[in-house]
């Protein structure tokens, strides 16, 4: 059982048709599955429905794919970021869902759990709660929110064996652990691909069970997207 | 004079608590930590899976893996731990975090608060905000009084909820405001910048009030 | 002769794949990794938060924090991983698990199954049994075919449910049937111990069943 | 804000009551609290009600509070360990609500997690089910499930540092790290006790924020329910 494809077309291969729902792993550009995306916006599927935090930036990230139209609806919390995506929006191109982010991060580890749906107190009293069942438990008041399982999840970790498991490097875990859980096809990009053994079993954040297929992209470009820094005192 | 932007984040530093695990809006909120008591503890959270950051890397020390909420690029301290977003909102929501200090548009007297969406302009999302004052045990909001001569705190808020009933505080550059959103003991007018009178906080706020001001 | 234990664990195994992930319950299922086809790689998950482990470890080498779900000291092997029991159990109930091999007191035609409690006895719990069953792609009870010549195989089970519908095979002493659940088109079996006949398994039987035998 | 505490009673202190819910990790006797459990049983609180997955054994873990007749109720998946417990059960002096393993640890994360409710198949059909709301969704039977949050939690760590940052060793994490997030009033006892940053930060299960409270415990007594061993071969 050949976990390791030798790049991202091949590891695709299969698993992408028009109109499906993808997961996508990362925050802000930060442990995005860039390579993944390139290799999406290179098979010209259309249609596509992402769950994902955010909507990348102009030129990178999901970016790539808003430029190239192959999405026609967002699952995230905030799209500030992206030019145009409020040019396709505002033209009535693309779709946005709005969901609170801890809330989409839930939605997403419970569709992995088996939990259809759960109640949470986010958004109760919003427009979010509207359409949605609302209920009290111990005199407060939660709205239900359902479990996301998706057709293909893409994620990006900092390392990886070719049994599958996986783990990620400082912030860049953000919405990959649970989007690995997600879906029935997990793809993961890893950094460093390493022998099983190679990582400590304490240590593992994905277990390979989660992974389907897996590529090596040793020299992921990655983005800064607010390069904020003191000054260097010299003493 | 109104309080300054420092002036109400050094306000907001005296809502902290040695041991308290906080998180930072951005804007006014951001400069709060620099103003947390000498000797006093805080954990600082990023609700997109860091608990215990610290200041801005030097230039050259970026690290494109270690960024806060805001995307801004930040700094490991020993405390620091990672976790996943989920794990992060389960912190939030399950009342872990001991407070959260944020921007608002609108307040209500009620504890409302409106800060996400204005109907008719672009909306850029919520991200985590609904989740926070869902989830933080207190909610203290930092804002400008009045924006454009139009009343910020209000009887009902007329923009779009973040979430209903859920302010504790309210600090702005004229004075400090506590609401009893649990109790329903409404907004409490509670310290006044020297430079303002009460008449004036009067004739810019249309949140009903009582006023018990603190010796302070 | 009827099947052996070690027969029973024999054709278990040849429902496993290269690749798939696999919970083991105690008693016969437990001998089935000793059948594993050589050249096939599964990872055998233990519900207490485990993927991936080996034999029993060599005498000395027993570790207090290294045990299996039925608290027997096991072995790490280089696909290891640890996990808690809630991570577990969202693999378990997610349906990432590939198969589950489990023992019963009763499996009904419908893919009813009973196997943790006998009402007026002592109840030791269900431990992970009902979400296993609920939870795992493909569920395959182990068992002998009768009790004290009391059918096992019924039509309902009389005892308390670990699960509604959730049995796909039974392999018995005397054979293997298959159980349509979720397509209602109820029990059929396949294969038979070549020293039972048909009758015999017919009078030993209550469930109503289709006889297709497959060509071994 | 300092957590660490010269010896478990003086960590207990103010925090027991009669009639109180504990968290308790571990699986079997793998990974319990086992220090803090006697310091529960010399504190002589009475009527407890307990969360843990078994119920100890004869003389050691929570058996030792059976013996010491202190608990009243446990919410466990299987107590099949121990003939105290069935005892005391037979003779109406115990209470136990049974939850199938898996809805167990999920409720308690739940609770850790602002969660109130959720759906799960599992138990569906079933006794389990008796009394509790069953809903379906898309087309499959499910049955809602509540969170719990305790009183008081106990936990056994491998590793923490000063700050509360903890991490677990092999199977020894089975139900302690969400069992840490589910009161709020979290006591642990680690076996090695670091100073903050000798814990790589990607690496910590249990952040520092849920826990409240921690012993060192450097001589923690392990015990091995079932020893199963292979003969060694000499070659």
């Amino acid at each position: 059982m050949k976990k390791v494809y030798p790049d991202a077309k091949a590891a695709l291969a299969g698993l992408l048709k028009d109109g499906m729902l993808i997961c996508a792993g990362g925050f802000g550009l930060c442990g995005i599955p860039e390579t993944l995306i390139q290799a999406i916006r290179d098979s010209g599927v259309k249609n596509l429905t992402i769950v994902s935090n955010n909507a990348g930036v102009d030129g990178a990230g999901l970016g790539l794919l808003l430029e190239s139209r192959q999405i026609k609806k967002m699952i995230s919390s905030y799209v500030g970021e992206n030019k145009l995506f409020a040019q396709q929006f505002l033209a009535g191109e693309l779709e946005i869902e709005f969901n609170p982010q801890g809330t989409l991060a839930e939605r997403i580890r419970a569709g992995g759990a088996g939990i259809p749906a759960f109640f949470t107190r986010t958004g109760a009293g919003t427009l979010i709660a509207e359409g949605k069942e609302s209920r009290e438990f111990d005199g407060e008041s939660y709205i239900m929110e359902r479990g996301i399982v998706a057709d293909l999840s893409i994620v990006h970790a900092w390392k990886g064996d070719t049994e599958g498991n996986l783990v990620y490097r400082k912030t860049a875990r953000n919405f990959n652990p649970m989007m690995a859980t997600a879906s029935k096809s997990t793809v993961a990009e890893v950094e460093n691909l390493v022998e099983p053994g190679q990582i400590n079993p304490d240590h593992i954040i994905t277990a390979g069970v989660f992974v389907k297929r897996m590529i090596h992209v040793p020299n992921a470009v990655k983005h800064i997207e607010q390069r904020t820094v003191r000054k260097r005192v010299i003493a | 004079m109104p309080w300054t932007r420092e002036q109400m984040a050094d306000r907001a530093a005296q809502e902290l608590r040695d041991g308290f695990y906080v998180n930072l809006g951005i804007g006014i909120p951001t400069l709060v930590s620099n103003y947390i008591p000498n000797g006093m503890s805080v954990q600082l959270q990023s609700e997109n899976g860091m608990l215990g950051f610290g200041p801005f890397p030097y230039e050259g020390d970026e690290d494109p893996d270690l960024i806060n909420a805001g995307k801004q690029t930040v700094t490991e301290i020993p405390t620091t731990s990672y976790f996943s977003s989920a794990d992060s909102f389960a912190m939030i929501r399950g009342g872990h975090i001991d407070i959260a200090l944020l921007g608002a548009m609108q307040v209500a007297e009620n504890g409302d608060l409106a800060n996400w969406m204005i109907p008719g302009k672009m909306v850029k999302g919520m991200g985590g905000a609904m989740d926070l004052v869902a989830g933080v045990k207190k909610v203290v909001v930092i804002m400008e009084h009045s924006a454009k001569n139009e009343a910020k705190l209000l009887k009902r808020c007329t923009l779009p909820l973040t979430g209903a009933g859920v302010v504790d505080m309210v600090i702005t550059d004229l004075g400090v405001f506590t609401i009893d959103r649990k109790g329903g003991g409404g907004m409490t007018l509670v310290e006044v910048d020297p430079d303002t009178s009460l008449d004036e906080i009067k004739s810019k706020t249309e949140a009903n009030y009582r006023v018990a001001l603190k010796n302070r």
